[in-house]
């Protein structure tokens, strides 16, 4: 599947709870937990850095309001 | 002697489980106790705690502003009951749940990676047993002996099945923590 | 009495409850006893006994009417603001001569407040938070085995009087756990008749029942009479405190409750400094042990009194004291405990005046 | 008199359910017929030694004086919890409320609608005299648009004072409940046809289906300002638009004819 | 002031209330205050103001809460019963210091009790029935005129301390008529503004909250001393109280209220016989005014309080007389309204003791 | 990141009409969904200096803290009468209540249907979760019959506990209400149909039709027992069919055509 | 209009309120109001002694069950 | 001096009416008066009364348990107040509402047949008038002119058109009662 980069988003780590919402709501796959603990004790989201088709998705589905969603100006294919 | 503990992780860990064994142990050796959970949204957000005094004398209240003894499961509990704790006190904390060191340096700070021993046991649930040995073995709460009685006691029906283990994980962490006495 | 057992103060008022005969409870859920909710939820059905969860304090106020009306022993817990909720019930059941258990674990308010221990509810529990002449005997325990036998006793006061009984609890009391020993549950057939008042159909005798209404003001003014003997009685027989060295006390502190086991601390430490502290601890708050306070201070410059609120138990202390000594107070509002220490400061302030 | 009597079969008198005390009801209130149903089915159902009644505070406040039964009167509008609490404590009751508008559809919302959702098994009679009786004509929450109470002297005008509130409307959506039906008894001819439906109402109860209500249309003539003939024209011309007669849930009949009642 | 006119007591309130620039009127019928409602509903609309007929009396406050909480002037009126469910509300409107105004027009107890006249509310409106340490500013007209102005002060004093304040009257006053004077309306420009806490839009400044709520106990704790200073204040300013043929009195009544004019009578018929009888009125209930009555107590042997209610004021009676003087007790109850006569003939056997 | 940035356009991020502070709900909770669509509408219409928000005693007890516009928080269950004693006094603000289940449909039921009765001009955002989140996850009104609840540890039973109850059903029987609707969040497809049934909710007061209220299916994992994606799953199953979606009352859309806006 | 007996009633005057709702409802007439006062000042119902058929309507609308109906073993015509 | 009177009888009578009359009339006098209904279910069937106090002292209570002036409307209160009237005390009836006589005799008792005399001045409505008028002649609580007065007060508007006729009323009611003193 040619995975094409439309945007990309930005999560606030320290204010995830780690609830995997977006994860399970995002249709490509490229967010997941980090490896990394925040001061909550939680093992934040992350986006995985490409592939993001800035459909917003997981930005519907943050319960915490922790995501920002961008998307490029010019649509670049993924590197 | 009077010990004022407070055990805190996330729900799910069993730091409420952890707080009555001690009691019922302290209990099963004739000390006055009492314990005494969070309550309310506090307990939202996943997180839990529970304060349980052990004395010799009768206990005036079971609220515990400044504990002397602290059981630490995660980060923010770390962060939250740290301060609180009294000088010389003891902080026994979880390192497989808590990648930050304690700041204070006026307190005895022992080091269990409790997820990890209780995983080889065979049971990563055991964590909160093995926090259990080490927390005992350093402050002298109450006796191995009464730990293992109240959890004849607690474990019963379908619990039973998880006696030995438990016990195993006490032992172990008992073992982990002497080696850092 | 069975062996001891760590239990939450919550489950503790229950199975005493469930151990006095209890045959119904109705409750709705509130911080910091919705522990005894679900307590009851669980073993009352495991009885043949009946819980129902109601879909307001207003409606459980109103379903301990009905099922005490029928002749069973009845009983709710709830806190503060839910229990603001019952009052106009609850003066319904005063006058209707409704025996019942109320529990009311206080904290802090008013409002919504918090959900900390706390003792603010007491003018509203123990003057009369609801309309009219009335007054609810309340009692108010200081450890959990003393809260097992106050909630078993409660409910024989409650059958004895044909009144509503209040336990009057806080946060702590209700969410720690400490040893208790359970009596042996009572035996439902030397439980005293309610049949000369209660409704059980009209079968073999005339139709009755049950009210606290009459609109001729003279025949009402009889029936709030009968209350009055009813009170005159309680306070002569019920009153219960409980003295903690008052022997040779030079400063008697005033304290109910788990305040009362807090101050306990403090005496112990007064002493320790050679000062001749001593407690007084009403158990009931109504009825208040006047007289065995007015005693005991004759004998002290000063009586304090300590309490979980700005000074409503105070009144009565000095209603008591009546001027024999000094009356200073020490509070904490709004859900903080104070600690022994503190206590002990604040006395050591008044000695030095 | 007496030799004319015993030519004569007794077709109708008073109910042994009611104790002979008079009424404390205006002239010409429907409350006293209602009473007069209810008290013909305790008496035909046999349920004299096993009913509870429950009073509301309202115009019927006195009802349990006026009824051979045990009973009580319930704080204003909490009659339904009383009543659950009653039947729960004693299930092998026969627990009744009877409940004015402002009781059972204002203040006592919440208990009424929350003891029909869970279909307590007990039977209400619902008066609908579209205004508070007993504390002098004020606005009930079934007032019609447009009418004129001492509180509100304007007319009801949906804008500040809302829509009157239909509750047989509002049991259809309440799974527990068993049977509703809304009546009225302003001419001869409803009168048996009411008392129908309070007895369907019964046997919701006693044939534990679940909760059992009945709306009686009814006047008031005092506060109304009308006499009790004008008054009752006034119901039929203006109530029964506002709140159409009829069946809004049925679950008993079924039941009945499988276990063969009638 | 305008002409003397003759009007019903529910109305001299609902007058008052208007002048004093009352925006919104919240209320449900109960006797014997539904005239005050039903006048409410009748001018309110014609002064461009707002009348509404709430679901119960627990919708009521709760409507005052929110009107209130944006600033407006507000009231309601009722009877105990109703009052009795508003306690929740008016605890969480005292801690989230909304100004508003409740008149309590009580009536014979406890439970439904009977529709006449009677102070059985006292505890529960003076000391508080709703749960928290909260006091209400109370204040007990006896007479049209002064109701028409006390009601008038309750706007000014709620508006003063962010509380609410409650009017204590009784069926007597409120279905009688009397002659009264009507200050002028009130301006409105010249009320105190409110801009500084009340709900108005966050517009051009922060976003704002008015809470009752704070889930830490130390916060909370704040909050409530900030209701105890208000509280102090209160005390140090607005007591009131009448005094009638004290100067040289032998003995000394205290009654509120209706109550209070009934003992006027009783006092002439007493110094008719020669005995120097005097009345000491509280008008403000809480704050009591107990220093005055101390001073009184000590110059005469006995101070006897006079109440539709089995004692309650009696308890603050004493608190102020602390054993100076005798405090015998009369009161009729549950709806019962005193004569003078027996007044006279109840303190004849006090002074025959 | 910035450069990055620079590049993009921003499609999504926190709305204004929230101030930032973190949200104390539990990992996953649907509240947190809610609110959010909830800014997002007071930004879109430009109300954050009309608004009155009026939070319930619930897991959102906090809301007034979240939200950039003044607040209160009322009684358990009061939150409507409060909110119609805001709109009375000031009608023109734009009043919001927030509440549970356990607030809006049992303590406050005679609340909440008077005040939709009345046709008050206020919204409501009406969580639905099934359980009593606040208090340790008790049974509500609305739990399904079955589950099993900290007080239904049976699982609820029709005969012991009731059914469960249908607000949205019930609103359908109140001439008051001008749009009522049912939605969840469960799925990212459903959150924009979710806004614009609370958009519809909002113009139903702001174009002064009547009472607007939005029931929200919800999890709440904590107490359900269940992590986030699990409990979304089980909404969906189980949920969706006691409670069936869709579009109850709807006196909005004319009126939006009528006036042009959409 | 032949005019038949079939039953007659009995009225508890003192019980009465004066109504009139009997009145309104005997569908043949034969129901009037008293000239006397009874002792609650109010002029209460009267049968007029004749021409009852029995239908018990006045029964049913009677709100203070003031009403009695007999219905004739032998229907008797009227006299 | 003080007058204690009640005034009783059917709602719609004017009963309420008579007895404001008289205390705006006192209120006109300058003396102390107080007017009080009954309320409540007691009013329900239909019978209302009101209590009207006239004093030259300041009024201790409003609430009159022995009346010693009574006008009396229709049947049932003349039984229930009968009873209650002081001895010696003045019992004014409308004859045409109660055929039944008063069993005291230690009182005064003025008869009118009220609504006839009203009927023929032209609106049995005024019969209230005719008994104020019967009632103040014969316990001079208050002057005529001073009912004249009270009654301009009171009837404004609509019902001004009505003044007239009441006045009459009251004259007829004073004549009637002037004949049997
Ligand atoms: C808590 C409370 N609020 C108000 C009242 C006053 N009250 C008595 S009856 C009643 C309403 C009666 O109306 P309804 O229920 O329609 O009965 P009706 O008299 O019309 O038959 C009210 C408001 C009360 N007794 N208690
Ligand atoms: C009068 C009163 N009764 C009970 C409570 C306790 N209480 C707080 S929140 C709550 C229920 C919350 O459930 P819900 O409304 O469904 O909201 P959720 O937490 O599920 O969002 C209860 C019963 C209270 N604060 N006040
Ligand atoms: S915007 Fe869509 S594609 Fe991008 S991370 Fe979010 S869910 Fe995935
Ligand atoms: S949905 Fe939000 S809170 Fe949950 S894991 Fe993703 S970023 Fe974190
Ligand atoms: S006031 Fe109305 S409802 Fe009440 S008894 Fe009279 S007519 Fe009937
Ligand atoms: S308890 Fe439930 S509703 Fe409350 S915040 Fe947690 S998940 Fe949400
Ligand atoms: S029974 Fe029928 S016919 Fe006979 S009096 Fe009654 S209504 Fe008339
Ligand atoms: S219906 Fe009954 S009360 Fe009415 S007039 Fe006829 S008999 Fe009398
Ligand atoms: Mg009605
Ligand atoms: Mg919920």
């Amino acid at each position: 599947m040619a995975k094409r980069t439309l945007g990309f988003i930005e999560i606030d780590q320290e204010r995830c709870k780690g609830c995997g919402l977006c994860i399970d709501a995002c249709p490509v796959n490229v967010i997941k937990f980090s490896e990394e603990f925040n001061s909550k004790g939680y093992h934040p989201a992350e986006y995985i850095g490409e592939g993001c088709i800035a459909c917003q998705f997981c930005y519907y589905m943050c319960p915490d309001v922790c995501i920002t969603v961008y998307k490029y100006k010019t649509p670049a294919l993924s590197k | 002697m009077e010990h004022r503990i407070i055990a805190a992780g996330f729900g799910g860990q069993g730091v409420m489980l952890f707080g009555q064994i001690i009691a019922l142990a302290g209990m099963i050796e004739d000390k006055h106790v009492t314990w005494l959970p969070s309550y309310g949204p506090e307990m939202r957000g996943g997180t839990a705690n529970c304060t349980v005094v052990v004395s010799d004398d009768p206990v005036a209240s079971p609220v515990v502003d400044m504990p002397n003894e602290i059981a630490i499961f995660n980060i923010p509990s770390l962060l939250k009951f740290e301060p609180t704790l009294a000088e010389g006190g003891i902080l026994v904390m979880n390192t497989s749940m808590i990648d930050r060191e304690p700041q204070r340096k006026d307190i005895k700070v022992i080091k269990i990676a409790a997820n990890d021993v209780a995983e080889k046991l065979g049971n990563v649930k055991a964590q909160n047993m093995v926090m259990l040995g080490a927390f005992i073995e350093t402050t002298k709460v109450v006796s191995k002996e009464s730990v293992f009685k109240a959890l004849e006691k607690k474990m019963t029906g379908k619990k039973a099945a998880f006696l030995d283990l438990n016990k195993r994980a006490v032992e172990e962490g008992m073992k982990l923590a002497r080696e850092q006495l | 009495m069975g062996e001891k057992i760590m239990v939450k103060g919550t489950e503790a008022i229950g199975e005493a409850a469930i151990r006095a005969g209890c045959k119904v409870y109705f409750g709705y859920p509130i911080t910091p006893q919705s522990e005894l909710t679900e307590y009851m939820s669980r073993r009352m059905p495991q009885e043949g006994r009946v819980f129902l969860q109601a879909e307001s304090e207003v409606a459980t106020v109103n379903m301990m009417y009905g099922a005490s009306s029928v002749g069973v022993r009845v009983m709710t817990s709830t806190s503060s603001p839910g229990f603001s909720l019952m009052q106009e019930g609850i003066s319904y059941m005063a006058n209707a001569r409704l025996p019942a258990v109320f529990v009311d674990v206080v904290r802090g308010g008013p409002g919504l407040g918090d959900i900390q221990p706390s003792q603010g509810d007491y003018f509203q529990v123990v003057k009369g938070g609801g309309h009219g002449d009335y007054r609810l005997p309340v009692y108010s325990p200081s450890s959990l085995q003393e809260a097992v036998e106050l909630t078993i006793h409660a409910f024989d006061v409650a059958d004895k009087y044909r009144t509503p009984v209040v336990i009057f609890a806080d946060g702590m009391l209700g969410q720690m756990m400490e040893p208790v020993e359970f009596p042996d549950p009572v035996d439902p057939s030397t439980l005293p008749s309610k049949d000369d008042w209660a409704l059980t159909g009209a079968r073999g005798r005339k139709a009755r029942y049950v009210t606290s209404f009459d609109i001729d003001p003279y025949k009402l003014e009889q029936m709030n009479l009968v209350l009055q003997e009813t009170y005159k009685k309680i306070e002569a027989e019920e009153k219960k405190w409980e003295e903690f060295m008052t022997d040779d006390a030079e400063i008697i502190f005033v304290a109910h409750g788990t305040v009362g086991r807090i101050v306990k601390s403090t005496v112990k430490m007064a002493r320790e400094k050679g000062i001749k502290a001593g407690l007084f601890r009403p158990i009931s708050l109504y009825p208040f042990p006047y007289e065995r306070l007015a005693e005991l201070a004759e004998k002290v410059d000063i009586v304090m009194t300590v309490e979980m609120s700005a000074g409503q138990m105070l009144e009565d202390v000095k209603l008591a004291v009546m001027g024999r000594a000094e009356t200073p107070f020490y509070g904490r509002l709004a859900g903080v405990i104070p600690t022994p220490a503190e206590i002990l400061e604040a006395m050591m302030k008044e000695i030095r005046r | 008199m007496s030799e004319q009597v015993k030519d004569a079969i007794l077709l109708a008198s008073m109910p042994k359910a009611l104790n002979g005390k008079e009424f404390t009801y205006c002239p010409g209130c429907h409350h006293g017929i209602v009473h007069r149903l209810v008290a013909e089915l305790i008496d035909e159902f046999g349920l004299r030694e096993k009913t509870l009644l429950v009073a509301p505070v309202g115009c019927s406040v006195f009802a349990y004086e006026f009824f051979d039964v045990d009973g009580t009167v319930a704080p204003h509008g909490r009659a339904l919890a009383v009543a659950t609490g009653m039947k729960r404590a004693k299930p092998e009751m026969f627990v009744l409320t009877y409940q004015g508008d402002g009781d059972l559809a204002a203040i006592g919302t919440a208990e009424t609608i929350h003891a029909a959702n869970r279909g307590e098994r007990v039977t209400t009679v619902f008066i609908n005299n579209a205004v508070y009786g007993m504390t002098g004509g004020q606005m009930a929450p079934t007032t019609l648009l447009g009418m004129k109470t001492t509180t509100s002297p304007y007319g009801r005008d949906p804008k500040r004072e809302g829509y009157p509130i239909h509750m047989m409307e509002i049991m259809r959506a309440l799974p527990g409940v068993a049977y509703a039906e809304r009546v009225k008894v302003s001419r001869p001819q409803d009168v048996p046809k009411a008392k129908m439906a309070i007895k369907k109402a019964f046997y919701a109860q006693l044939l534990d289906v679940g909760f059992g209500i009945v709306e009686v249309l009814s006047t008031c003539p005092t506060n109304w300002g009308m006499d009790p003939v004008e008054a009752s024209r006034w119901l039929e011309e203006n109530m029964v638009k506002e709140f159409p007669l009829g069946v809004y849930v049925d679950k008993v009949t079924e039941v009945m004819k499988e276990k063969g009642v009638k």
